[in-house]
């Protein structure tokens, strides 16, 4: 340990030309600073298929769930049904993905170690274990026609945990250092709500037949309304670091996405009473939906990626609060 | 019981019962990380050591359990180097662990293309062999005219992370051979 | 709790960066001392790191930068005189190791050892879901191998980009200031090896004092661009174990200037999430409701 | 410092804590510069120039300690009449012998001086018959000085006026004059405004209230000119009373755990342990007159015979008796040059035929590498002991010659063994490090597998040879029969007791009780003894070298820590830490001081100095050794008992420095029409060809270095992946400018060549290196780590392919800190182009055998 050190490099001798003790000029960098161009923050070691395919999966599950219990108890059977399946199927697959990206798979039940309020993932598995059991048995009551009461009782509770599935995930990335998302992290979970009704109702154009699919293009409507608002709300805040989303194969896939729910609910809305044209549009807002989450994922990673989304927008911040800052953006 | 001691281990058991709410501190520690010890402190003995590498000379201490090395650190009681290390000093656990050594005697017959195994014992009588024929071959009495007693024949070139001792005992012997050609790194 | 005697005071790092002398030895004395695997052999070209960054298989990262700069009133003894070419540059693509421009003929090789920061509010301990971050006796955060599942939550959630996954092994890996070491009294490997005292170890409001101490010392004699980093328990981590004093803004030596624990918006993004939810539960019963 | 001994470099960093100015001198800014004051980028291979310009700065300001100059320098001594200096002959001093590449030394002298005859006593028709005063100066004899000065008698005339026009310190003058701040911009390439900061800042902070300490390396020493260079410090430091007092000195960094302790125990040819020269070959030699020749009459080289004859009777025993000389004639003996370069040499002729290399890597780790090889690839056998397949043991199946088809390995008619050696947790021994301070370090393990010491190995091959001649009754064999070779063995690998061997250095009395120290060594045969400066580390039967009392019970001398040689003192000639009378010079800096009220040196030091002896002590007439010493002969080990601020004897390149170029310099030398040293040693040989001075064909001077993260040659780190992980590859360093001119890329390649051959090595371009202006024009330089060879973990070319044989006349160490190259981008030719390549860099700088020979 020690005393202080005063080993004082230069100041003992040195150069004497040029200027006086206590003037040294601060040499203004004209560019941006970075350590030899490294990510400041690390990106997310996350698989795209999983992690990606995940969020996509688990919106579409929850929104699917409450789409079902709306069904179920508005007498829709085939549309419940589907959305019952379409949620136990999606919980599933969740499961398999989430467990699939771990380091230590055979670890997975760590994740009911804690209980933490302070971790969205730790959060979210705690949800999905309650989701997970009654997604399934709404779906199974619901294709056998057995245990009725308890059917119904699980599509209750799936319905109303659903839209939390379909939305902690937004918390989930936002709770991070990754410039893009964090940044974003007031708007997420309106356009991951939006984007999963949006989803949930594609899936319900595309299984339920015409006369039971009122709810699904009402659910995609309001869905997708949202998910392009809250998206442009959130590029807006983001300023400089909406950049990734803009730009490379997240640029790409947002855009994708942006034109298929566009064109997948003026689909759903003009060509309501044909049964082709509601499958294809609830098929773009499927994929819509997908493309959204691929788009917001790879966006994400790219921000953490090159350091100026993480450096910049703290600089402007420390500049904005002192007023001294010396300008390095 | 099994149970009980299960729930009790179980951190949300822990979390619930208020000791650490929020399940960040004690409640989230394992059994192994509360058993957790530094492995010098459960070290068989400590033996003191000095580094290696330059002539600087800091101060290690060696730490073996059942026979082996498990950690060297720097030796605090140094005057020298009060217990710090350079990057090589703190290397000197790989250096003398790791997966550099060698441990076994190589031997390449003249002309041959690849190294064969040769026992220890073997290879030291053949280089006895060879040490007394090279000897013999090139010893000179004279040169000159006057007396030199020695052998040209043989040479020795040591480097200079050897041991006092060590270095006697190359001296002593190659100058009782009449060896003289007897160099270390100090030259170069 | 309260009947439980005080703990061990906080414990923390100061690296002084300015009598760092770049040798290394806390990187390889943490690899030692903690068996991290050796991580591949990279020239990198920026200047003398070959480390590159903090990660799963490096706890203390030695950066190196050239500047043309001077430091206080060192005579650097170089006579250039062209320009520096665009710093922005990568390595790999650049015609010469990266550095500030300035005058031409100053030049100052700052070095520092990085570490985790342990940071009062730490965003990879507060999500991760396992419980494999803790916050230890002496406040310190470390990840528990035996625990961790490898979820990679803890990565992304790192404002410094510390944490990392091991890929061979799965696992979330960083500095734990070898909390094995200091519970058995010792000195945490880095700081032991250090030989100019870079790396200082012990409590942390002593480590502040003294810090401040020095800062004050190097501003006296003139080195005004010296500054403390990590010491402000009002900044947005709530000040760090790990901290620093630096010659130069911190994003030269690849640090965040202005980090902040992402969950310190998570209330925020809770309330968000909720309403989003409620809103799609709304939403499901809009859309289902029958016109009559 | 910081690069290469960052621990050592704490205590700078304690100095500079306490308001000390660090200034340091290097053609690179390194991670020393990093945190030094100052940094002085100056052109490798003119360090003369710059010390010499500061001697001149202080003996025209007339700066110098007057009262220690007086005191305790020769400055005051007048030198012969027939002394010419290089001042008078133009860059060569009197007594140059331009057929044999020597210099007799007889002009040098002293006034009224004896002078000793340099191959001992008469022996004319011998010394005629083989020049043997030539070949004795070949023989490194300025190392048998490793631990005093040379031998000098009789009644030195003295000018205590200093006014003397032969007095030292007027002929310093006059030689020093041309040393200016303008010559030292002209020759180092160091502005003059920087130089004269570093001159005043030199002399403000030395004197009577502070002392400014010098810290080197090979820098220094590998150098066609090396040991002038560490003379030039010597000057200075004893003009400016730096010497034998706290914080001063000339410290040699060395670079290896006991590089000190194998030159005080010498694995060296010129030397027996002790600094006691090997005899060379005369006719009729005898003890004595061995003794007469080498032995100084005054000071502590005046008992030579106590220490040859306790060696003697610690080898042979029994068998060394006053009868037989104490076995004296079983010493082999040399006839000139038998350094490690000289061997290579007599390996390529066919005389040397078996080589032992143990724990060092010369294919890689020596100058001109390829030669090195080729030595060995004409051995009939070699033994390699390492930690791992060094080079220097795989050179036959694939080293750069069979890439390049100089050798096939169906061919090569070598036989190899290799021999893993236990590391230094699996023995126990001491090392003796950079300040003579000898440290025990214990056996932790055994050795696993085949591994052994080469404590264990040496032995057991010594009792085997011994086994197998038993009963010879060839006179040959009877130093190694009659050998004192039966230490105790332990454990089940037949492990030698260390520690006995240490009680045979540390040496015992007749009645087998350990010695406590040298001065109790007798010449009559009573006492025993294996290394004369070592004695006294086993004193009491204590293990000296294994204490460890914490720094933290002791005062800052720490003298309960190991044991340093000689007598465990820490600071040298420690009485010129008081002033003539006995007092410290400065309350500040007192380490030693006369206690009148109990007549004995007193202070935390052990005195370097007879205890007892007062200030005033006079000797009597005709006393010899250290009684012949007065109380103010503060340098024990001279025979005048002064600081040599001229050499009038010992070194063989001359009484003082001049700055001469290096043998492959890409410039002349401005000071003097003698462009390099005279005679520094050559090697005429096919694969050892020289670059002609100032050829355009080699513009570029390069420099070898370390780099922190690695050690040597390689053999300790390039095998430790958690070093090898730090610096990956071998690369250059070069400025942007030079980048510029050549076409560059920054981690790119780059082809480095020499007359030797070519290596490639990856590029970093930083303004770390800077351009100089030498003579008018820029010169750039190129820095390359010398830590790769093609074996190990990490690998690369290996820098010493590019070093030629050229050495210090003194040492025979090679000069490869200076060396003029070409750089150019890309990768190197393979195989046999490689060669032509090379070839033809020959040719367009008119290479040819005679190139570089010339004096």
């Amino acid at each position: 340990m020690g005393r202080p050190r005063d080993a004082l490099t230069g100041v003992a001798a040195g150069r004497r030309r040029r200027r006086g003790r206590g003037e040294q000029p601060v040499v203004p960098d004209a560019q941006f600073t970075s350590y030899y161009g490294r990510p400041v923050v690390k990106r997310p070691v996350w698989r795209t298929l999983d992690i990606a395919g995940y969020l996509f999966v688990g919106g579409l599950a929850g929104s699917s769930s409450v789409l079902a219990a709306g069904a179920h108890f508005t007498d829709r059977p085939t549309l419940a049904r589907a959305g019952k399946i379409t949620a136990a199927g999606g919980v599933v697959v969740a499961a398999v993905l989430l467990v699939h990206d771990l380091g230590r798979p055979e670890r997975f039940v760590n994740m009911l170690r804690v209980f933490k309020p302070t971790s969205p993932m730790s959060v979210g598995s705690w949800l999905l274990s309650g989701y997970g059991p009654a997604a399934g048995l709404a779906a199974v009551s619901a294709v056998t026609g057995r245990l009725p009461r308890l059917g119904t009782l699980a599509t209750v509770g799936a319905g109303l945990i659903g839209p939390t599935i379909t939305t902690y995930t937004a918390a989930l990335i936002s709770d991070t250092a990754v410039p893009a998302w964090h940044g974003g992290h007031r708007e997420m979970p309106y356009v991951f709500a939006g984007s999963g009704a949006s989803a949930a109702g594609g899936l319900g154009l595309l299984a339920a037949p015409v006369w039971e699919n009122t709810p699904a293009r009402r659910m995609a409507l309001m869905g997708g309304i949202v998910e392009l608002a809250a998206y442009r709300l959130m590029e807006h805040r983001l300023g400089m670091v909406a950049e990734p989303y803009r730009t490379g194969t997240a640029g790409w896939l947002v855009r994708a996405s942006e034109a298929l729910t566009v064109a997948g609910l003026a689909g759903a809305v003009l060509g309501r009473r044909n049964r082709l044209v509601c499958a294809v549009s609830g098929g773009a807002l499927v994929s819509a939906s997908a493309f959204m989450r691929f788009g917001i994922f790879k966006a994400g990673v790219a921000s953490a990626e090159d350091p100026k989304y993480t450096v910049g927008p703290q600089r402007e911040r420390l500049n904005a609060r002192d007023g001294s800052g010396i300008g390095r953006v | 019981m099994a149970v009980r001691r299960w729930l009790k281990a179980w951190p949300v058991f822990r979390q619930l019962r208020g000791e650490d709410p929020s399940g960040r501190g004690e409640a989230a520690k394992s059994r192994h990380t509360a058993e957790l010890r530094a492995r010098v402190s459960t070290a068989d003995e400590v033996v003191k050591s000095i580094c290696p590498y330059c002539a600087v000379g800091c101060g290690q201490d060696v730490f073996v359990k059942d026979g082996r090395v498990i950690h060297i650190d720097g030796d605090p009681d140094s005057p020298i180097s009060r217990g710090r290390l350079c990057p090589k000093g703190s290397a000197s656990l790989q250096l003398t662990t790791g997966p550099g050594r060698w441990y076994e005697v190589l031997y390449r017959r003249p002309y041959g293309t690849e190294w064969e195994r040769l026992g220890l014992d073997e290879a030291m009588d053949m280089i006895a062999d060879r040490v007394i024929e090279t000897r013999r071959q090139g010893w000179q009495w004279e040169e000159n005219g006057v007396r030199v007693r020695r052998t040209m024949g043989i040479a020795s070139l040591g480097g200079a992370t050897l041991d006092n001792e060590e270095n006697y005992l190359i001296k002593k012997l190659f100058t009782a051979l009449g060896a003289i050609q007897i160099e270390n790194q100090a030259r170069i | 709790m309260s009947q439980v005697s005080p703990g061990p005071p906080r414990m923390g790092f100061f690296t002084d960066t300015s009598v760092c002398i770049g040798c290394k030895a806390c990187e390889v004395a943490c690899k030692e001392w903690n068996a991290i695997p050796e991580d591949g052999l990279n020239l990198t070209g920026m200047s003398l790191d070959n480390t590159e960054k903090l990660d799963a298989n490096t706890w203390r990262h030695v950066a190196f930068i050239e500047q043309r700069k001077p430091l206080a009133f060192q005579e650097p003894g170089v006579r250039h005189t062209g320009p520096v070419p665009d710093l922005a540059t990568p390595p790999a693509e650049a015609p010469m190791t990266p550095m500030t421009p300035g005058e031409p003929g100053d030049l100052r090789w700052l070095m520092a050892s990085d570490v985790c920061k342990h940071c009062t509010h730490a965003a990879c301990l507060d999500v991760c879901p396992t419980g494999a971050l803790f916050r230890t006796e002496f406040d310190t955060v470390v990840v528990q191998a035996d625990v961790c599942n490898g979820c990679g939550y803890c990565i992304p959630a790192c404002p410094y980009g510390v944490i990392d996954q091991r890929k061979e092994d799965g696992r979330a890996w960083k500095c734990t200031m070898c909390y094995d070491r200091i519970g058995d009294g010792l000195q945490p490997a880095c700081a032991k090896a250090c030989p100019t005292e870079s790396i200082q170890y012990g409590p942390l409001d002593e480590l502040r004092e003294r810090a401040s101490e020095r800062l004050d010392t190097m501003h006296a004699a003139g080195v005004t661009d010296a500054r403390l980093y990590g010491d402000d328990p009002n900044d947005g981590v709530g000040g760090t174990g790990a901290f620093f004093l630096l010659l130069d803004e911190p994003e030269v030596y690849g640090l965040p200037p202005d980090p902040v624990a992402t969950t310190r918006d998570l209330p925020a993004m809770w309330r968000h999430a909720a309403l989003a939810a409620a809103g799609l539960v709304g939403a499901g019963v809009i859309a289902c409701l029958r016109s009559s | 410092m910081a690069e290469c001994h960052p621990v050592g470099f704490q205590w700078v960093m304690e100095a500079k804590a306490r308001g000390a100015t660090l200034i340091h001198v290097d053609p690179r800014f390194t991670r020393t510069s990093a945190l030094a004051d100052v940094h002085v980028s100056l052109r490798a291979g003119s360090d003369i120039a710059f010390l010499g310009g500061l001697v001149n700065h202080v003996l025209q300001n007339e700066a110098d300690f007057r009262e220690y100059v007086l005191a305790y320098t020769n400055a005051a001594a007048i030198v012969r009449e027939d002394f010419r200096d290089t001042e008078d002959l133009d860059g060569v001093f009197s007594g140059l012998d331009t057929e044999h590449r020597t210099y007799d030394p007889a002009t040098w002298q002293y006034e009224g001086a004896d002078v000793p005859s340099v191959a001992g006593e008469g022996d004319e028709e011998f010394e005629e018959r083989t020049q043997a005063g030539a070949t004795i100066r070949e023989a490194a004899r300025v190392e048998a000085h490793g631990s005093g000065g040379a031998g000098v008698s009789g009644d030195i005339h003295t000018d205590e006026t200093l006014r003397h026009p032969r007095c030292v310190y007027q002929i310093l003058k006059r030689h020093f004059a041309r040393y200016t701040p303008d010559m030292v911009e002209q020759v180092c390439g160091v502005p003059p405004d920087t130089f004269r900061q570093v001159c005043e800042l030199v002399t403000a902070n030395s004197g009577r209230e502070r002392t400014t300490a010098f810290a080197y390396a090979v820098g220094w020493t590998q150098h066609t000119v090396g040991v002038q260079y560490i003379r030039t410090a010597s000057i200075l430091q004893s003009l400016l009373g730096n010497i034998g007092r706290p914080g001063g000195g000339i410290l040699a960094l060395r670079g290896h755990a006991s590089i000190q302790g194998s030159t005080d125990i010498p694995t060296l040819f010129n030397l027996l342990p002790g600094y006691i020269p090997m005899p060379h070959a005369h006719a009729d030699q005898t003890l004595e007159s061995f003794i007469e020749a080498e032995g100084t009459v005054k000071g502590y080289w005046g008992n030579m015979r106590s220490y040859l004859v306790s060696l003697l009777k610690a080898w042979w025993g029994e068998s060394a008796t006053a009868d037989n000389d104490y076995a004296f004639d079983y010493l082999p003996r040399l006839t000139g040059d038998h350094s490690t370069n000289e061997t290579v040499l007599a390996q390529m002729e066919g005389t040397c035929k078996g080589y032992f290399l143990m724990g060092e890597n010369p294919a890689v780790g020596s100058t001109n590498a390829k030669m090195q090889r080729l030595g060995m690839a004409a051995l009939d056998w070699l033994v390699v002991r390492d930690f791992a397949l060094i080079e220097s043991a795989t050179w036959w199946k694939d080293g750069p010659e069979i890439e390049t088809r100089e050798l096939r390995t169906e061919e090569n008619g070598t036989e190899v063994f290799f021999l893993p050696a236990a590391s230094h947790t699996e023995k126990s021994g001491s090392f003796t490090n950079t300040q003579r301070l000898l440290q025990w370090h214990r056996e932790a393990v055994r050795p696993q597998g085949e591994a052994r010491s080469d404590l264990w190995f040496t032995y057991h091959l010594g009792r085997r040879i011994r086994e197998k001649l038993a009963g010879s009754t060839d006179d040959m064999d009877r130093p190694i029969l009659d050998l004192t070779w039966d230490y105790p063995v332990h454990g089940d690998i037949l492990e030698p007791d260390a520690e006995a061997v240490l009680v045979e250095i540390n040496g015992h009395d007749a009645r087998g009780a350990p010695l406590s120290a040298y001065t109790e060594l007798k010449g009559d045969g009573s006492t025993t003894c294996g290394c004369w400066i070592y004695c006294g580390v086993y004193a009491d039967g204590v293990n000296q070298a294994d204490r460890r009392k914490p720094h933290t019970e002791q005062d800052w001398v720490a003298k309960e820590w190991g044991w340093a040689w000689p007598a465990n003192r820490r600071i040298l000639y420690n009485r010129a830490s008081a002033d003539p009378d006995g007092r410290p010079w400065s309350e500040r800096k007192a380490l030693l001081w006369w206690d009148p009220e109990h007549r004995r040196w007193s202070g935390p030091d052990v005195p370097d100095f007879q205890p007892d002896k007062p200030p005033d002590f006079r000797p009597a007439e005709g006393a010899r050794g250290p009684d012949a010493l007065r109380g103010t002969d503060a340098f024990v080990m001279q025979a005048d008992g002064k600081a040599w601020l001229y050499a009038p004897a010992g070194v063989v390149d001359g009484p003082l420095p001049a700055h001469y170029e290096p043998h492959e310099s890409p410039f002349t030398n401005p000071l003097y029409s003698q462009q390099s040293n005279p005679i520094r040693q050559v090697v005429k040989h096919p694969v050892n060809r020289y670059q002609p001075p100032g050829s355009p064909v080699f513009p570029y001077v390069t420099t070898t270095y370390r780099l922190t993260e690695h050690h040597t040659a390689g053999g300790m780190s390039r095998w430790v992946p958690y070093l090898a992980e730090l610096m990956p590859e071998f690369f250059c360093e070069v400025s942007p400018e030079l980048a510029a001119e050549r076409g560059l890329e920054h981690l790119g390649w780059a082809t480095i060549v020499s007359a030797r051959t070519a290596v490639e090595a990856r590029v970093l371009v930083t303004e770390r290196m800077t351009p100089l202006t030498v003579q008018g024009r820029t010169l750039h330089q190129i820095g390359l780590p010398y830590h790769w060879g093609p074996n190990g973990y990490s690998t690369g070319d290996a820098a010493n392919e590019l070093a030629p044989v050229v050495l210090d006349p003194n040492t025979h160490i090679q000069e490869s800190k200076a060396m003029a190259c070409d750089i150019r981008p890309g990768r190197r030719p393979r195989g046999p182009a490689l060669l032509e390549f090379v070839r033809d860099y020959r040719r367009r700088a008119g290479i040819t055998d005679e190139t570089g020979m010339e004096m």
